[in-house]
């Protein structure tokens, strides 16, 4: 089976990104397939490249870089809720002219239109909300 | 169409006070310019949304009545609201931006059933 | 004497109920942001508590010829006077 | 079919209530995150919907032994397999 | 001392789902360590953090409980709860991972007026 | 009169963070003073140098910044919130070994010792949460 997910939370703050990521690796240790991981709200700082945990916390944003890289996995932020929040990628950077950009490799902004994108080519779209 | 899903945006939240509510709509807007069918649903405070008279330039926001106001130009015409919940908040069809479908307990619950993609905010 | 603050709307049951709780007279309850809908009903206070709306959010959700009788509204000076009147602020989110 | 999730405390009653108006038959709700406190107490349920809670929040909040009767326990790999098992999932929270 | 207040700190969040309870926690701490009196209200679903057994471990989250219980340690001995919200729950002292004073309406009333400084979470 | 502010909510997620801008500005221009601001949990995202919201929406950290320079305000971010959610000032990007950091000028991160001690020295010290 063929799932995306929808993270609606920030690390530390809210329990529910930890449990999509879990859910994650849960559905991948099953054999299913992850179309996309799509960001949304104050979900958008789960792909903080400066989030920085201490070492007995759980550092969320790198769990996710990491499963992204051991299954292909397809991590999209979406754009327009995280150039509000403060999360840019280079190109974000220089359009806002901003002096640095924060997006964690293996992450990618995106439009709202890869939610949709995703919903429609996955089987099951699970929220995970706050 | 192979590739088409029917789509059920539910909104519970009030406007304003936190990002739900934006965050609802244009994920409604999104989703139809990618022509899927679209319904929302306000549930519980988001009925709240639908109020006349909304001024928010005071709070710095976007006036989020307005752009729901123009949901039907978009082709978002299926538009439901929980009967209960206008009842609780002792609204009508009079007090609302935009004309929406009231529904009990067992239409939401048709509702859902009869969506493929259901995305609660 | 407390200036209460409460944010969230009524539904937020288990809140306003705690709230209300912690009234008592002499205190002022200033709803706020998404609390302002609980002006729309008549809350039942406790003998002299004054309860307060903010201006901006009252105009922002489109309730103001809704509010229940007895419920002022006060703009963002009103907000800052109201601290100096009070010993201290709770927040209820 | 449809699996509903709900990740809130029964203190949020609102959200409860139409979560729970929103089950029909062979309808599953999966208690998670701080939803599983609805666990404590008996859920009314409609006919031929079945209730779950996942295990790791269950463990975190301290209420096994406390769980109303009728509640399944689920670890993250039964969450995959509910979601494989209804049609759609909708997530109250 | 001119300089000392007495803290208040309510903490109404259950733990684990989102920070707060933890951040109600490193508050109280944090102004014990200033030396500041601080007495802490667990209200509502705060009074499901005195809870015994918690094992979050499988959240990846510290243990909040066992944080709580060194409170007295750090010199925090005034702990209350609401007796409604412990009653709610159907809580009895046994249940709990540390002692505390259960108050009414009027006892958590008096609370409020009798601190300097009341912080929520 | 002297006033310390605790914000514990983000910007655009929460309104809360605006409504503590606003109240900042009608005490100043009450004449009273502010003792100190102090950004606590997901409040910490008000110190963001990198958020940048469309023209037509509030951009709130800039607004703060602007505001501390004008009146000489004391913006402290809480420093154990701020890492762990990927907010880090020059000193922890080191620390942490981290590519840049995003804390806006006119901000310093400190411990929460720091909203004690504001509590203790302002006449009144108002909470705007979520």
């Amino acid at each position: 089976m063929n799932f995306s997910l929808l993270v609606y939370a920030a690390p530390h703050s809210r329990q529910a990104a930890e449990t999509a990521y879990r859910f994650a690796v849960a559905a991948l240790a099953q054999g299913h397939g992850i179309h996309r991981v799509f960001f949304y709200g104050d979900g958008v700082h789960n792909g903080s490249a400066l989030a920085s945990p201490p070492q007995d916390e759980c550092d969320l944003p790198a769990r996710w870089q990491a499963l992204a890289k051991e299954h292909e996995l397809d991590l999209v932020v979406c754009i327009a809720a995280a150039v509000r929040r403060g999360v840019l990628d280079a190109n974000e950077a220089r359009r806002y002219e901003k002096p640095g950009h924060n997006l964690r490799e293996g992450f990618e902004l995106s439009g709202l239109g890869q939610l949709a994108e995703a919903a429609i080519h996955s089987d099951r779209l699970i929220t995970f909300g706050a | 169409m192979s590739h088409s899903k029917t789509f059920l945006i539910i909104s519970r939240r009030p406007p304003y006070g936190s990002s739900h509510a934006r965050d609802a709509l244009d994920t409604a807007l999104t989703t139809a310019v990618f022509e899927q069918p679209v319904a929302m649903l306000f549930q519980g405070d988001g009925v709240l949304q639908l109020l006349k008279g909304q001024e928010p330039a005071a709070v710095r926001q976007k006036n989020l009545g307005a752009t729901l106001s123009a949901l039907p130009m978009y082709d978002i015409e299926n538009l439901y609201a929980c009967a209960d919940a206008l009842a609780q908040r002792g609204l009508t069809q009079d007090d609302l931006i935009l004309p929406v479908q009231p529904l009990d307990r067992a239409g939401i619950a048709a509702l859902i059933r009869n969506h493929d993609v259901v995305l609660n905010f | 004497m407390t200036l209460h603050t409460l944010n969230r709307p009524p539904s937020d049951r288990a809140l306003l109920d705690d709230c209300i709780a912690a009234l008592v007279a002499d205190d002022t309850l200033l709803l706020l942001e998404d609390g302002v809908y609980c002006a729309l009903a008549g809350l039942e206070l406790p003998a002299g508590v004054r309860c307060v709306a903010l201006a901006a959010d009252v105009a922002a959700r489109g309730i103001g010829d809704r509010l229940a009788t007895g419920i002022e509204v006060v703009d963002d000076i009103g907000f800052v006077e109201l601290c100096c009147h009070h010993s201290r602020v709770a927040s209820w989110f």
